[in-house]
């Protein structure tokens, strides 16, 4: 087993594998999203309080569970990289930054929109808001760490350092609307309790979920890929690929 | 340990928060009600940005003139040499801070009571920001346009400090009672001193190689 | 007991930087008594071997023991026991060197009182120096600060990156004294110089970083 | 000149301005009447201390790397080198500081009318925060503390920019028009372009030496 | 015209640091196609010296005349004909090697293309490093990147200040033979080194900085 695992995180193999991988991801990805969209706009019904504004839910509650989500992947890939300085795990997490930026700033966006109508405002300083505003920062200030390091060892570990430190702020995002009574809604969906809202909904909110799922990982494994290319260049195995 | 010998510094410190808070009521103007509103949020920002001002300084100059290098190779484990640069940037920044901060209190028109609240969430978030700050400064270290990249590495994590910190006063003015702020600040300080030092320690050594 | 015997040694060392591999395969065993001078053109890689050896970076492959023990396993004693002068001085211009070498003292863990501080730097003829900060010292002088320090450190393993620069003449035989000193009373030392240096009479041998190939390229 | 090559420095100032104009809302809480009010205050302030916050950089790393010295001994005269300096500040500073100004507006809920008068009043008002900063930078250049001390030299020459901006932004929501302050800003503009380079560059010759 | 043979003299100049007098009555005139050799040990006043002839600092007496005017009257002209390099190398850490030395042309009025910095560069023996930022190359690299960027100053007095510090023997010799060929061209040359310099069948003379007396005092 542990030779196993040893012999996916080398590189050349994991270049391999994922390149097989990315076109089902991603393919899977496309097919979901087409099929969510369709069940949140045209299957599921107007709210009886919010009207039609509320459809922005299938958008923002997936891009506001990945923008977590993917932050503490990072996180474990970047503690990982530090316990075992597996090079590959630092990839990882570099390939994951820019996604996670993109989806914590698609929920901050479709928030916004969906705020204006709502509450009346576009930005209110509410716990949850603020929060998930920070983690925008962290993985900006993340990405900009790795881009002022030249040396991409040195990087590599002080990005996963940031990451760590940063990685606080997740359960807080996730419980603020517990702990602080907030103009955000509480969550609706858990594990335990029976889902308060349509079945549908759910449905329509659970298919983006996992569309959102399938194209990080596409988009991580291609990262990654390009990554694996970069770094290894003087490896006789790239150099072996480059000349096919 | 060894910033604390300057002693220049120390006055300059405690100058530069007054100017700063001084520079509110200058722009926003003189009604003593907003005054009194925004004291606290204006005290605590100031605070936060002072110590990002003394930030840049606490180790790149130890970095340049190769005496980080020298004290990474003494026999003291690197986590206690964290430890100790964060404690020296408290003594020269937290230190003038509290000391001077009933001045600003009354320069915002704050109550008796809230201004020893205000000097109390200071005692206890400056120090975080000391010991959070060590781990940005260990990890800008050396790099192009690291002050700037400080600020932004460090200033989310500095948040929920200012928010409990301004929040502690606010609530006692609004008499509701600050301890709740006060003790999440509590439990806050003490998660950090036991992480950070180790956060920095291992920075420093990823940014000395 | 084999690991008291104060032995520095290396196996299969490799250092990369970017991805550029610097150099491979580095093996030495140096032991109390002897100096290794290590050899090179710019840019060949002695300031990363050196700093190898001191533990401040990690090498890509194979690893450097003291005493037996891998560095990592032992960075307090070896750290106890070893001084490095690299390029930069490590000495603080706001201070003047009587506090610099009391500073250094101190964060090692020892203490150095003015009147022994004052002797080494005498005796590096800093004579007329002593109260000035050590920014409006010249380039020489603060080199030779930095020695002080180094003797003050009582270190057995001296690593010195370029000692002679900036030195003057009675510098350099200052310094070649105090080397020949300390390797003849059983220290032991690695350093690197571009500059002519006579140690003759004590136990020195030499490492070549690069391969004289890549020399010629690089220079 | 130099420093306009960091592509890098562009993003990050701007959002440095971000959060540290973010910073107040969060300490002073959320209620949107007050925060409309201290807004253009706590605008102008943010750029003050941004702009205090980059000054230091400005020309501590060309004279610790010698190229300062090496840019004094070119045939250009020393006053070119001086306005170029401030120039360069005022680019890679100034103009995200403009470009991200109207968000920080809507985030303090300000009326498109003044944010217009914001803009135009950092417009006219961060370049002489630039030029007043660079004479500020040579004077402390290479002494111990400089950080410090440059806020403590330069603030008070801040001051009435910081009245006069905020000023003409309090005006225009008020209606009783901006007018007289950004002409006064614009005066106080031409004069310290006319000034401050030469001092700049007399400054650097003293520190250089 | 007297103002158009190109001369650098200075006249009874007397420096003085803190309430410390370095030197005082010196006097000298180099003409083209010579080369002053300044000596002296450490903390003497060399670097003070050389500060004193490109300008940057002024003397307590005295004056340093080019072409027979005096340096305040004629800075324009003398900066576009003098090139100095001082234990600083005034290079940018961030920039790599071609941009280096782009940057500093472009500072002082002229243009560089690329092909011409990077043959500069390549002559200096740094072809491997010229898309490197400068802040990892090695200290002697980074020395021979200060030498290039003098080399494209074109400039026809050069005042270098230990420029032999950190290069390698096949360095030394490099910098030997460019001093050698600006010499003879007719250019002129102004430098301190403590290690030994091989210049001969070039004119070079010699200047003592500090009284022998105080040299043995200070090392
Ligand atoms: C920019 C503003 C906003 C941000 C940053 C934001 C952020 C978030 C985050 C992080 C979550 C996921 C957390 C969780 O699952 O518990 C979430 C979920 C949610 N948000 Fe927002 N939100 C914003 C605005 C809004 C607005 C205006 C509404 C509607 C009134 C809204 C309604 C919801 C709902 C219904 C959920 C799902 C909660 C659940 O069922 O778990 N959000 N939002
Ligand atoms: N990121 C990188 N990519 C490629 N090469 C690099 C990188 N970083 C450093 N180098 C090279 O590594 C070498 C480091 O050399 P080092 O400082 O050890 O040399 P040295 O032998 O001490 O030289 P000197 O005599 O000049 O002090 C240099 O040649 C440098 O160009
Ligand atoms: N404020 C001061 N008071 C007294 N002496 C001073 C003061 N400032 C500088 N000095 C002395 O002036 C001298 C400056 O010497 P300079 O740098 O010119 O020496 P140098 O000949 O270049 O030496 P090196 O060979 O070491 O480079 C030093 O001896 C220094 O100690
Ligand atoms: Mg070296
Ligand atoms: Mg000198």
């Amino acid at each position: 087993m542990a030779i196993n695992l040893y012999y996916y995180a080398s590189p050349a193999t994991f270049y391999q594998l994922s390149g097989k991988l990315i076109p089902w991801f991603g393919w899977s990805a496309v097919i979901l999203t087409v099929i969510g969209l369709y069940i949140g706009f045209f299957m599921a019904p107007t709210d009886f309080q919010q009207g039609e504004a509320y459809r922005i839910i299938f958008i923002h509650v997936p891009a506001a569970w990945m923008s977590m989500f993917i932050y503490l992947v990072m996180a474990f890939w970047g503690a990982i990289g530090l316990a075992f300085k597996t090079r590959l795990s630092f990839m990882m997490s570099r390939a994951l930054a820019p996604t996670g930026a993109l989806f914590t700033f698609i929920a901050l966006w479709t928030g916004a929109l969906w705020g204006k109508p709502m509450w009346g405002a576009w930005w209110v300083w509410d716990a949850r808001l603020t929060s998930e505003l920070i983690l925008l920062f962290l993985y900006i200030g993340i990405m900009a760490l790795w881009a002022a390091i030249d040396d991409p060892q040195r990087g590599d570990r002080a990005g996963a350092l940031l990451t760590l430190v940063g990685a606080i702020n997740v359960p807080i995002i996730y419980f603020s609307v517990k702990w602080w009574n907030t103009l955000h809604q509480g969550a609706s969906v858990s594990l335990t309790k029976a889902p308060s809202m349509a079945k549908i909904m759910l449905i329509g909110m659970l298919v983006m979920a996992i569309a959102a799922w399938l194209y990080t990982i596409a988009v991580a494994l291609y990262r990654v890929r390009t990554l694996i290319l970069e770094r290894e260049r003087n490896t006789d195995w790239v150099k072996a690929l480059v000349e096919k | 340990m060894l910033a604390a010998r300057r002693r220049g510094d120390w006055l300059t410190s405690q100058f530069f928060f007054v100017m700063v808070a001084s520079m509110f009521p200058l722009g926003i103007g003189p009604d003593p009600v907003t005054l009194k509103l925004i004291g606290p949020g204006v005290v605590w920002v100031s605070a936060l940005l002072a110590s990002l001002l003394s930030l840049p300084r606490l180790l790149a100059e130890d970095y340049r003139d190769g005496s980080l290098e020298q004290m990474l190779l003494t026999p003291q484990p690197p986590v206690l040499l964290a430890l100790g640069k964060s404690l020296a940037h408290w003594l020269i920044y937290g230190i003038p801070l509290l000391i001077i901060s009933p001045i600003l209190g009354i320069q915002f028109a704050l109550p008796a009571e809230a201004i020893a609240v205000l000097m109390l969430s200071l005692l206890i978030g400056t120090p975080i920001l000391s010991l959070l700050g060590s781990v940005g400064a260990a990890l800008t270290l050396g790099l192009r346009g690291s002050g700037v990249l400080l600020t932004l590495l460090i200033l989310p994590l500095y948040v929920p400090v200012l928010i409990f910190g301004a929040g502690a006063v606010d609530a006692a003015m609004a008499g509701t009672g600050a301890e709740s702020h006060l003790s999440l600040l509590g439990a806050i300080l003490v998660l950090t001193l036991l992480v950070a030092p180790w956060i920095a320690a291992a920075a420093l050594k990823v940014s000395i190689e | 007991m084999s690991e008291s015997v104060a032995t520095l040694s290396f196996h299969d060392l490799r250092c990369t930087r970017g991805e550029r591999e610097l150099f491979s395969g580095m093996n030495f065993t140096l032991q109390g008594g002897e100096a290794l001078l290590i050899q090179g053109g710019n840019g060949q890689g002695k300031t990363s071997l050196l700093r190898l050896l001191t533990g401040l970076s990690q090498p890509a492959e194979g690893e450097v023991r003291w005493r037996g023990v891998k560095l990592d396993k032992t960075s307090e004693t070896y750290h106890r026991e070893m001084a490095y002068i690299g390029h930069l001085n490590g000495i603080k211009d706001d201070l003047t060197p009587i506090e610099n070498l009391r500073l250094a003292s101190q964060l090692a863990g020892r203490t150095l009182n003015e009147t022994q501080a004052e002797e080494r730097l005498v005796q590096l003829g800093l004579g007329r120096c002593l109260d000035l900060p050590c920014r409006v010292l010249s380039f020489g002088q603060r080199r030779r600060v930095a020695l002080a320090s180094l003797l003050c450190s009582n270190a057995l393993l001296w690593i010195l990156d370029e000692p002679l620069t900036g030195l003057d003449v009675h510098g350099v035989a200052l310094l070649e004294n105090l080397l020949k000193a300390h390797i003849d009373g059983g220290g032991m030392a690695v350093l690197t110089t571009h500059q002519p240096i006579s140690l003759e009479g004590s136990n020195i041998r030499t490492l070549h970083v690069g391969s004289p190939a890549q020399t010629s390229l690089a220079s």
